[in-house]
């Protein structure tokens, strides 16, 4: 159903059909500063390009049906191409095949889709992200003692590869073991209270992991108040000012972090030119790092922190 | 108060030849009622005026306009000494010196007494004394003579204490102007000497009373002089020393009544309900009696006496030990659908918090215990049935309301208790409880009551009548038990009964009733 | 009603003015039904792709879930009760439908399934009926710990995975089907509901008691009806449509997705809040509610097709929604109902 | 009374129940302590680590922002309305107070931007008393609609990346100093406005008022009390603590996190309800609204520090409020007041 913007008389502003290529991105968040970021890429992106993007995303990372309607919604306003981080991919795919149908490109961003739909997949491979956590844990703590993590959520599939990734490579080694797993749902205040609680259970601990920025941020703040900075192994995810801090105050130890900016850039990029006719490859990876107070000032690292 | 100087010169036009209040062609709409069509009525000082007038009549509609409750249509005028005031709001009739005692009671029921009796005027400076407040309260309450810890919750009081402290604060208020909007509907005998004496003691040359009710004696009693009203409008004012009793009433509903007769005694048949050793926790002790097929049966005695907690348990409203045997069989009554099951139905005195939904129309309000027989097969509702059901006792109990469709809120106090009435009867039942059918009905309405439960009776439905009003006892029951601290003290028959025997087995166990002290 | 008398009233408290407002139900909708318009409307000016074929539907399909969760908390609302536990309630629906109608698990010929979860939904008002009227719990306390419980649940249950529906056959179709072209089922099982809904509500005992109750309770029960039976009854009668909404939901997301469902009851409560029904019991309407649940899918709905950054589409739903019940009162207020 | 009579009870509706019942308020923590203790007893019992000085400090740390939350929510809920905008309006002051006390925007000192923060959650109130005291919305939805709209407004003001207090030297110790060795700040605060609580709600027309109006805002009103403009003074006081609970939020966190609240209301309400205030207004103890908020967080850091999985966390915590809040009831029947 092409062709449904009729101009509407005095309006006008929506449809715009012909001259702008019109990329309908839906995410998996917007109240985030990941997300934000991802957002502010994909602006920039379309700004260079010529074309027009709209971004939205469900409240919480756990609504799915919240994300299907706004991916409904969007393509009322009928897209030339569709950016989709999915949060459930397989029940994503009665409307992504609808999508298909109507020969809608779709690129899949942040994690993928378990179909052939999207025309590329422009993400970060999460699981290697918290694997390489683990192994910097590893590092830190000399290959023993005990591990916990606090992470956003359970069922995401960012924060399960998250946690995944990095509780599979501890418990490979011989000397570790990960006690406890708490879920905060992102939220700085509940992660705080959970860390000081598991560091009231396990004061032995060597070294604990938040799995995204709030989790992250609940864990520094909960080690900080217990003043264990000196003796836990502490380590991140994403960054944003918070993360920074902590790791200049020596709080943190470092964290993985993904290129948000890079991930939006490049799905509008891909999308354009999907749009276009081009050539897209079929997966675009836009890498993850590991920083620390040594190398976080490097260029290469520094252009992916966002503060 | 605003005080208009245009019309009136200001200042003193004369406190003495001035009427204390004055209320000039007062008119007040409501959505499809006119409830005050030109009222005028004046009260001077160191007068009670009595205000009559069948329900609906718009006596409560009067006064709440001079509590500053409703405004006025524009056109009439509310005069205090003469000069024109405008009462926006309760505060500003505070203010003015009026108090009034509502029709229905206007408590904080999670507080205190004294603290019921303060507010709006909390004592204290920085944070509020409770304790100066309760002792000043204990103080008024001795004053008045009036027994009630001033420490207790509302909501422990019984209705009548209730009433004693509405009438506690309002006189506590220093007001000139003491309205009372059927004051004594709650009351027993010893309760409405007391307040009579209150009343007298308030009276002087600086003050006036203006004092609503449908009982007669009362009216006769106290009051100077009566306005009558009728649909609305001011009909008269006679002085109440030159009134009889059957001018005032045939003033009131436009026509004359009979006269109080005891119809001839019924053929009363075998034992529907046996009662036996019913007791609960807080009241009632040992309670047995019986109840035949088509008969009446009164219960009398002073407030508190238990009769109201007998209902309640028997019905199953509240918890109690004993057996009840319906028609010979003993029944088990949990709750009252239980009770109604069985066949019977009790209406409470309470009709605000037990009777009435008040946001729903009467035909809903008169339909609720019935509503399971205007179900068709499929289990819907028949709305045609239940209208008509209720405009049927809506005309035969002469209920005034524009319409079978209007919120049970907006009607007056005493066709509010007539439709609780209409709804019981609509449900027909071989046992019908009625406690306190008419507080405050009109005369002419308690008549037709009266004769209405007669004509159950005589058709075979079994009537307990609770009142508080002995005349009425008398008048209506073929035996009479009478209860005192939680017993029954005795069973009269309807040729012993009179008032003195009444309230000589009403007060067997205590000399004086409980809350009021003599 | 004068004009001069609309300024001069007293300050009467406005709570008691809800209280004291009633009447024939079928006037109370016209209001939200005003704002729906105003909404519609301005939205089909402000951009040309709001106002297709397509896009209404959308609409409608997006108001289904919690419309259908709005009916069930419609009667629960009418007895001065409210429900929280339907957003998570729906939720574990899903998952126990998951559990009897996937092969994983039970694999319960697909009706059965369906039915079972509906069930389901009936077993969790169940619950909440004896918690309220046996009990004796304030029924925000007993849905606020069904709430939690039944979110605990769902993760206990699917072991914190989403549960597909991958082998049964068809369920997808329940809710994305169109039996009606164009017309998604979920949207057409959403409008009968509403009218069985609407007819029970208004034309049975179980509707006509359950605003008795909300009306007042004692007076309910002193006229001989066993209100604490119909309690009971009432908030099955409610978590039955937790229960259609939870299968409806996994239907369309083809999945049981344990995490979802917070949030949905606010929604679902304000959706018939919007619709004229009062928070303190007595009174309702369905049509009521079904405009409300429209109003709000409209609302976000259009926002987002004009591109409104999604923050303020939130300030705007609030905002929208205090002008919708707000206007609703002067219109009341006008009629002399207050 | 009896063994007999006891099972004989019939059976009155629990809400009336609830409404009936009242008495001298410091009777009523009385259950929700003994939970508290018996919660206490069992996680000390079960785990050694529970039981540390520094873990109680944990627990109170954990208790105070909601706590302090609460604290308004009694006054709300005691004249029987409700408010849903604390959680984000808590996070929308947490914002304002950065606008007002950072660098990088205002930059006001910082006792000056502290009490900006407080001031613009009294506004908050302020709004929410004006919508329904004078326009007559709803408690409910008017402060539903003003969720949304707070926790848009905090997105749209911070542009949805949190705001940093390093550059106000000395903000951190608001909530995580200690003034008192050991005791965070945070705790002493709660402590103090707890206190300054008790006595308003008790001791001061304001809290007087609130429960009048919650027992019968008519007779209140009759009794020349303006009750439409003391409900707007109850509102703003909620507001005020909403503000303060904001500050404490953001000191604690060092920053003001746009994206949180969501979801701190309802713990709120637990909190007060659990404490024994009815939700139908009228009746309102602040003791209890801490021993609520306190034995929330208990039971959170137990279950914690037991490893409990997070899935049986909420299905406990969600049974636990249950059976508080029955219990309370049980133990009230037998005192004969209901
Ligand atoms: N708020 C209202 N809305 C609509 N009608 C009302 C309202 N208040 C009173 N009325 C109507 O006005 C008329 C007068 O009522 P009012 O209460 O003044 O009667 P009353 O003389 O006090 O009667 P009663 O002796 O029964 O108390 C009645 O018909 C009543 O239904
Ligand atoms: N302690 C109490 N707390 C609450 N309500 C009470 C208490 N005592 C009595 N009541 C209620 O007050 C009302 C009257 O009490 P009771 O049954 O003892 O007296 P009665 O003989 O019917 O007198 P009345 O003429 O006042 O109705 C009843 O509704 C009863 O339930
Ligand atoms: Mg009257
Ligand atoms: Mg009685």
């Amino acid at each position: 159903d092409d062709g449904g913007g009729e101009g509407a008389g005095a309006g006008g502003g929506g449809g715009g059909d012909g001259e702008q290529p019109y990329v309908a991105i839906i995410s998996k968040g917007f109240q985030h500063q990941f997300w934000q970021t991802v957002n502010q890429g994909a602006e920039d992106a379309a700004e260079e390009l010529g074309a027009r993007m709209t971004f939205d995303g469900p409240d919480t990372e756990s609504d799915v049906e919240q994300q299907l309607q706004q991916l409904q919604t969007a393509l009322s306003g009928n897209p030339d191409a569709v950016g989709f981080a999915a949060l459930d991919s397989e029940a994503s795919i009665p409307i992504l095949t609808q999508i298909d149908g109507q020969g809608i490109p779709v690129v899949a961003f942040d994690s993928g889709v378990e179909s052939d739909i999207p025309v590329s997949t422009v993400s970060t491979d999460n699981y290697a992200a918290a694997a390489e956590a683990a192994e910097h844990m590893i590092e830190l703590t000399d290959g023993s003692g005990d591990v916990a993590v606090v992470c956003h959520d359970q069922t995401s599939l960012t924060g399960i590869q998250r946690r995944d990734g990095f509780v599979e490579t501890i418990e490979e080694q011989p000397d570790m073991q990960v006690v406890d797993v708490q879920y905060g749902g992102g939220d700085q205040l509940q992660s705080t209270n959970i860390t000081k609680s598991i560091l009231q259970a396990n004061p032995d601990l060597a070294g604990i992991y938040g799995c995204n920025e709030g989790s992250a941020i609940g864990v520094v703040n909960g080690v900080r108040e217990q003043n264990r900075a000196e003796d836990l192994a502490v380590i991140g995810f994403d960054s944003g000012q918070g993360q920074i801090d902590a790791i200049n105050e020596g709080i943190m130890d470092g964290a993985i972090t993904q290129d948000p900016y890079q991930i939006g850039y490049q799905t509008v990029e891909t999308a354009v030119a999907a749009i276009n006719g081009e050539e897209v490859e079929e997966t675009v990876d836009t890498g993850y790092f590991w920083y620390d107070a040594d190398n976080m000032d490097d260029d290469e690292i520094a252009r992916a922190l966002y503060e | 108060m605003e005080p208009h100087g245009e019309h009136h010169p200001p200042g003193g036009s004369g406190h003495a030849d001035a009427p204390l209040l004055e209320v000039r062609s007062v008119s007040k709409s409501f959505p499809g009622v006119k409830a005050l069509d030109d009222v005028s009525l004046d009260l001077h000082p160191g007068e009670v005026l009595g205000v009559c007038g069948e329900n609906g009549a718009g006596k409560s509609t009067l006064m709440k306009v001079l509590a500053g409750l409703h405004m006025p249509d524009p056109g009439g005028q509310v005069l205090l000494d003469g000069r024109p005031a405008v009462l926006h709001g309760a505060k500003d009739a505070i203010e003015a010196g009026i108090a009034i005692i509502h029709q229905e009671f206007q408590l904080v029921p999670d507080q205190t007494v004294a603290q019921n009796i303060y507010m709006g005027r909390e004592r204290g400076r920085l944070l509020i004394d409770d304790r100066r407040q309760e002792r000043e309260a204990r103080e008024l309450l001795r004053n008045l003579r009036i027994d009630i810890d001033p420490a207790r919750q509302i909501r422990d009081l019984t209705v009548a204490q209730q009433q004693m402290v509405e009438i506690a604060k309002a006189l506590s208020l220093d007001a000139r102007i003491l309205i009372m909007d059927e004051p004594t509907a709650a009351l027993t005998q010893t309760e409405i000497e007391t307040l009579f004496r209150l009343i007298r003691d308030f009276v002087s040359p600086t003050t006036g009373v203006i004092y609503i009710s449908h009982r007669m004696p009362e009216i006769k009693e106290i009051t100077d002089r009566v306005t009558v009203m009728r649909d609305g409008q001011h009909v008269g004012t006679v002085a109440t020393s030159e009134a009889e009793v059957g001018q005032i009433i045939s003033m009131m509903v436009g026509r004359s009544l009979s006269t109080d007769e005891r119809p001839p005694a019924r053929r009363i048949g075998e034992p529907v309900l046996e009662v036996e050793h019913l007791h609960t926790r807080d009241l009632v002790r040992d309670v047995s009696f019986m109840l035949h097929r088509g008969e009446i049966l009164g219960f009398a005695g002073l407030m508190g006496a238990g009769r109201t907690e007998v209902a309640r348990a028997v019905v199953g409203a509240d918890p109690a030990t004993g057996t009840v045997r319906v028609n010979g069989r003993e029944v088990s009554i949990r709750n009252p659908a239980d009770a109604v099951a069985h066949g019977i139905g009790y209406l409470s005195e309470d009709r605000k918090r037990y009777g009435l939904l008040l946001d729903q129309s009467v035909r809903n309000n008169i339909a609720l215990s019935s509503l399971r027989s205007f179900t068709n097969p499929l289990g819907l509702i028949r709305e045609r049935g239940i209208a008509a059901q209720a405009r049927e006792k809506v005309d035969a109990l002469r209920i005034k309301t524009p319409s079978v469709n209007q919120i049970a809120r907006n009607l007056s106090g005493g066709n509010q208790q007539k439709v609780i009435l209409a709804r019981w009867l609509a449900r027909d039942c071989d046992v019908l409880i009625v406690d306190e059918p008419t507080r405050g009905i009109d005369v002419g309405a308690k008549d037709e009551i009266y004769a209405l439960l007669n004509e159950l009776a005589d058709q075979g439905t079994s009537v307990i009548v609770i009142s508080s009003e002995l005349p009425e006892v008398i008048r209506l029951s073929d035996r009479i038990a009478v209860m005192c601290e939680g017993r029954i003290t005795g069973v009269l028959e309807a040729g012993e009964a009179t008032q003195e025997r009444i309230m000589e087995l009403a007060t067997l166990y205590r000399s004086e009733a409980m809350g009021v002290r003599p | 009603m004068t004009a001069a008398e609309q300024t001069q009233l007293p300050d009467e408290p406005p709570q008691t003015r809800e209280r004291r407002s009633a009447g024939p139900v079928s006037l109370h909708q016209f209001l939200a039904f005003g704002a729906l318009i105003v909404v519609f409307a301005f939205f089909a000016v402000a951009n040309g792709n709001f106002l297709t074929m397509n896009n209404v539907a959308n609409i409608l399909l997006a108001a289904s879930v919690t419309g259908t969760l709005a009916l069930g908390v419609t009667f629960i609302i009418a007895t001065g009760g409210i429900d929280l536990s339907v957003g998570t309630g729906m939720t574990l629906c899903s998952v126990m439908t998951a559990v009897f109608a996937t092969q994983e698990f039970i694999g319960l010929p697909m009706p059965v399934g369906v039915l079972l979860g509906v069930a389901f939904g009936a077993l969790i008002g169940l619950v909440n009926g004896v918690n309220v009227a046996v009990l004796g719990i304030p029924p925000f306390i007993a849905t606020l710990g069904m709430m939690m419980a039944a979110n605990g649940l769902a993760l206990v249950i699917s072991d914190a995975t989403p549960l597909y529906f991958t082998s049964v056959p068809g369920f997808g179709q329940i809710a994305l089907g169109s039996i009606i072209p164009r017309i998604p089922n979920a949207v057409v099982i959403f409008l009968v509901l509403a009218v069985i809904a609407g007819v029970v509500l208004g034309k049975t005992l179980i509707g006509r008691y359950a605003l008795s109750i909300g009306s007042n309770e004692e007076a309910t029960r002193m006229s001989g009806v066993n209100t604490r039976s119909w309690l009971i009854r009432i908030y099955v009668l409610g978590g039955a449509f937790t229960g259609i909404a939870g299968v409806m939901m996994a239907s369309r997301l083809n999945s049981a997705q344990p995490a979802l469902g917070v949030g949905y009851e606010l929604e679902a409560i304000a959706a018939v809040v919007i619709g004229g029904t009062s928070l303190s019991g007595g009174r309702g309407s369905i049509l009521g509610t079904i405009i409300g649940a429209i109003l709000m899918a409209t609302l976000n709905n259009g926002l987002q097709i004009l591109a409104v950054p999604q923050e303020w589409q939130k300030v705007a739903v609030g905002v929208v929604i205090l002008v919708a019940v707000f206007a609703d009162n002067v219109r009341r207020r006008r009629e002399g109902r207050l």
